[in-house]
């Protein structure tokens, strides 16, 4: 296979999953003919008559639909056409959906898809990274590829589980993040993956800043040779606390980065388990990096600092490093 | 009143009267439970709207349709064939009722039988009901099928009531929306709501058919919930049906609804659903009080029992409850 | 076509075309400086929605009024007030533009001037639009007032646009909530939006006016939005328009519209309003053909004139921003 | 004054308001004649004309009218039902409330009142903590009031606020908690409350769970002569991180409690400041106790254990002091 981008794994998984088993189906806005905003489905109505559907404006219907029919056995994948968008549709994710296993017993097989994240420009109702909300809410499970091979299957996997997950997918990979093929190397939701080894400090991060993460790990190799260690989440919820607490087993140091608002979220979950339950192997205080404390901004000179950034995760590690 | 008898069938209406009655006798019980002090959460009763309610759920078949009941749909469930003993088992807080606990009284639900379980959240079991529908037709499982559910007045304001007709009517599914207007949501009269002239007007901007009814009246509820289920079923899309009559009793049972204008009460809309179906039944032949009295007993009896079985059965016990969120365990508390 | 000049003031009628045709100058170059790669964002234009954009707009009075523009709106603005650099300095991520580079282009507002600042969720403005009339009126302030929003066919199946149309309504609030029908939400063509027969007849479901319009038609639209504005204005409660036309564009200048229906394209829908328009200036000696040019020359100095000052202007510096959502800098970052 | 309780702190602050300011009105369903559906505004619409309006069950519509109504200078207080209603104005709040100012310069001075957390028998709607998913968005205040003279003060204090205030007033609170007057220590938002000072352990805290931690903490001094320190929050955005660190730096110990569901929120962000600012204050692993990772049962034998309670509470200082 050339060189394939996290947005054909996308449309590769959803075109596998159409064919693999009948019961799913495709529903958004645009996705039929168009193909969607950012043609994850482009050519799969024309493929799979009768099951790509084109949605009204109207996440919350969108949503109440796809979990009708996911009780009924359907197994739905929903696209938002950003993830911003979902806020309309949020009632009937954390309400309906999250709490219909544990009020009645039948679960809800839906995959939610929430295009994610900032890119120059989008401004702030186009950017936002929405893990955190839907994570509080008992009853989800949300991922956040990073790779392409995630991305692709972590979407099979999404559609396969029986109960409903929020994969945010994010539109800066789209078609910047290029791999040779959708091959992974099976780890299941659920898993982290150490995307870089180390032994001086762990940044523990997720989606897109994994490569931000990664950039300024290398740029802290070139600088000084330190060896940073990078740890995928891959899924927030369930988040998986054993390889993180492994890998600060082996650093004693601990960044968590997120390019969501700085107030609770991801990396204050995850420096809580760490501390938790590795305290004892901390030899500095743990710390996070996330997005500033205010909206997304439009201008790309202001969303560029706005979010972590290599220069500021390398930043934020020399201070760790040197604690 | 004889129009209204045509085309009715006599197995029908006193299938839709016998449902009435039971709910009333229920709840009755329900709220006499209440005021003891007997009941866990909050009692919600149907008390007027029972001709709507039953009407609507008659028109069903269990299996086959797909019925969400509402705050004050206990004549539905019963019409549709939920068993009394679901409902003293949530009420009286038996661990064996169908949500073991988790959830409530009115949110109770079997939706792997047709019946889904309500969420508090207005307006949200429309999309729902029209996304099982469209489950079924992707599964090539539509034939015939209707899903139907009953809202109020004060649910036409929500912008889940829009999304979900509008989505429905688009994907043309036979949904069958019935509102319940019973002048008041909670303490809100209508005038507060909205200002249209009258409710089913919301029909033709949604390209839907639009059903006004009298809910006091039995026998016409039967015959317009028949026609608009018949509709559906016959590829017509969703229809709106817009029933009218007065809530007889408080919102919930902690409520006196004092508020209820007393010209309301008085009117024709103030007439209660079972007393007028009675009369109809008599008058026209489906019964006769003897038989109506012997049906009472008979309900009172069942209702005595569940609640008598329900009191026996434990509490749910937080010990043995499995606490699961997922239905794979292995996401849970992670 | 006499019959629609009459009641219209000359001043009016070339208050709007100016507008009209001072947006589509203004337009033609951000299309090809977005072509040029210059454009800070996307942009959204309102080719062939002028007239309905305008004339909207023309019947409100700034400092008065409220006018919420959503993003084919350049023409309202215009109409509205809005001086030109503000427009160019947002594409251009100019510093000194109204949002200063944290919000883009089609966002671009000034609340405290009476136009708000749109979300991108479509139908929030609506009930934002009615709460500044709420405030007005709570204040006293709302003698004469009107406050009006355009939305598109899409945003008809939003939740916000029920909710938000309901609420005036229930408030009597002089609202003119027009639709600019242009066939296309997206790629989704109003078959998959809506199914009712004409987007007006949802207004008596709201129980509140409805107008319709010949979108492409300058003078009708002129003639209806002044009747609407006028309505609201005399406490007649919110006025619904429905104008109809097509989008002459892509939905966006990354979009090349492809979808859009050939036939729909070389119907009266697919009029250029602007092309219309001019038409029926010169036909009505609003203007001629000479003065309609020497307009169009000062647009498109005016234009450049705008442009090169935003392109010389800074772009924002994170370094000197004061990274402030909050009015009290004391709870920032806390 | 003889007793008064929390929702009697509410109305008045509410009646004072509308008396103080012109600016103020009140809007909500139910609210008018009937009073609400707790009583806090019974009598204000006869005594403040016009100035208390129903609405129609569109929390869409009512929270983007207050927006609206507050950049035209006036001060809206917004009263949800309950907070699990909120789910439905989630996006007007998150999106047009909170991010206003920063877009535009111009705040948003609005109140949206919360009825929120647990009573017996509420079930998973009637029953939520919804301050995490508010405080995450940057531009919003999210406030917690414990006490009775809180609810008071800080509602005033919210209401004079220019930017937007989410105020989570405790049902369970309403009537249960009595106070001889609203007279308060005139602490300002963003302030945190030692409630109960001690050496051994600190409990940060908010809102109901306050006083279940006051409990626990007696327990414990009956029971070994522990003397634990509860600081009450107050405000969870901004959070009052200084009190936070000095009750630290007196105990060396850290126990976080809170009501809302456990992936996430407020302890999580308690826990991660600590870490980042106080980590050398430590002498054992910071900790978190939440509710259950499962929506809130309706039976009240299953409710009373999946919040905290003073024996849970008890229980995580135990193991917290035994360290
Ligand atoms: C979205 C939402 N907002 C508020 C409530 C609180 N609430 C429960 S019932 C009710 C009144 C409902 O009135 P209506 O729809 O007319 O039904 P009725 O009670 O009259 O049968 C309200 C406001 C809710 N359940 N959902
Ligand atoms: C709630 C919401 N969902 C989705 C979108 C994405 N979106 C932006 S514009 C648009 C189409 C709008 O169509 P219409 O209302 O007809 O306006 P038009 O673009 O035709 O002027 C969509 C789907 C959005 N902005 N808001
Ligand atoms: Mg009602
Ligand atoms: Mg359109």
């Amino acid at each position: 296979m050339s060189d394939v981008t996290y947005i054909d794994a996308i449309h590769a998984a959803l075109d596998d999953a159409l064919e693999n088993d009948p019961r799913v189906f495709l529903y958004g806005q645009d996705i039929g003919k168009f193909g969607g905003a950012f043609k994850a489905t482009k050519g799969l109505q024309e493929k799979y008559p009768g099951r790509v559907l084109d949605a009204p404006i109207s996440e919350d219907a969108m949503a109440g639909m796809a979990i009708g029919a996911a009780i009924e056995g359907a197994r739905p994948v929903l696209e938002m056409q950003f993830a911003d968008f979902s806020s309309v549709a949020f009632n009937q994710i954390v309400n309906q959906a999250a709490t219909h296993f544990y009020r009645t017993g039948v679960p809800i097989p839906l995959t939610m898809r929430l295009p994610s994240g900032g890119t120059p420009g989008s401004g702030p109702f186009h950017s936002q990274s929405m893990e955190s909300l839907y994570a509080h809410y008992p009853g989800l499970v949300v991922v956040t590829p990073a790779t392409v091979a995630d991305a692709y299957s972590m979407l099979m996997e999404s559609i396969e589980m029986d109960d409903p997950v929020v994969y945010c997918e994010h539109k800066f990979l789209y078609r910047w993040l290029k791999s040779s093929s959708y091959e992974s190397d099976h780890l299941p939701i659920g898993k982290a993956r150490v995307t870089r080894s180390g032994k001086h400090a762990t940044v523990v991060t997720y989606s897109a800043m994994v490569h931000e993460a990664v950039r300024a790990a290398e740029m802290l190799q070139t600088e000084g040779g330190w060896e940073i260690e990078v740890v995928d989440l891959r899924s927030v919820k369930p988040m998986d606390t054993d390889t993180i607490i492994a890998s600060v087993a082996r650093t004693g140091r601990l960044l968590a980065v997120g390019e969501a608002f700085p107030w609770g979220g991801v990396t204050a979950e995850v420096v809580s388990r760490v501390c938790a339950d590795g305290f004892h192997l901390l030899d500095a205080p743990p710390v996070r990096l996330n997005a500033r404390d205010t909206p997304i901004p439009y201008h790309p000179k202001l969303w560029a600092t706005h979010r972590p950034t290599p220069e500021s995760i390398a930043e934020s590690l020399r201070k760790l490093l040197n604690y | 009143m004889d129009t209204t008898t045509e085309g009715l069938e006599r197995e029908h209406v006193r299938h839709v009267f016998r449902a009435m009655l039971m709910s009333r006798v229920l709840e009755n019980k329900l709220g006499s439970l209440y005021k003891a002090g007997r009941i866990v959460g909050g009692v919600y009763l149907g008390k007027g709207q029972e001709a709507v309610s039953a009407s609507l759920a008659s028109c069903l078949q269990k299996g086959r349709d797909v019925y969400a009941p509402l705050i004050r749909d206990q004549a539905g469930r019963t019409a549709f064939g939920e068993e009394i003993i679901d409902c003293t088992r949530t009420y009286l807080g038996s661990v064996d009722g169908p949500m073991r606990g988790r959830d409530g009284n009115i949110h109770r639900g079997r939706p792997a039988e047709g019946m889904p379980a309500m969420i508090s959240h207005l307006g949200a079991a429309i999309s729902l009901v029209s996304g099982m529908l469209l489950a079924k037709r992707l599964r090539g499982d539509m034939e015939g099928v209707v899903g139907a559910t009953c809202v109020g007045d004060g649910c036409t304001s929500t912008g889940a009531f829009h999304e979900g007709l509008n989505s429905a009517a688009v994907e043309n599914l036979p949904l069958v929306l019935t509102v319940a207007n019973n002048q008041y949501a909670y303490s809100t009269p209508n005038s507060s709501q909205f200002v249209c002239h009258d409710l089913v007007d919301k029909a033709a901007g949604y390209g839907v058919q639009g059903h006004s009814v009298d809910g006091t009246d039995m026998l016409a509820c039967i015959a317009v919930m028949q026609e608009a289920v018949d509709r559906a079923r016959a590829g017509e899309g969703p229809q709106l049906v817009v029933a009218s009559m007065l809530r007889l009793t408080g919102h919930g049972e902690h409520d006196d609804g004092s508020y209820v204008n007393a010209g309301l009460k008085s009117s024709e809309l103030g007439r209660d659903s079972l007393e007028v179906g009675k009369s109809q039944m008599i008058e026209h032949g489906f019964s006769d009080a003897a038989e109506i009295e012997e049906w009472k007993k008979q309900d009172e009896e069942a209702v005595q029992q569940a609640v008598a079985i329900s009191q026996k059965e434990s509490e749910p016990d937080p010990y043995q409850d499995d606490w699961l969120a997922y239905s794979n365990p292995d996401l849970q508390n992670r």
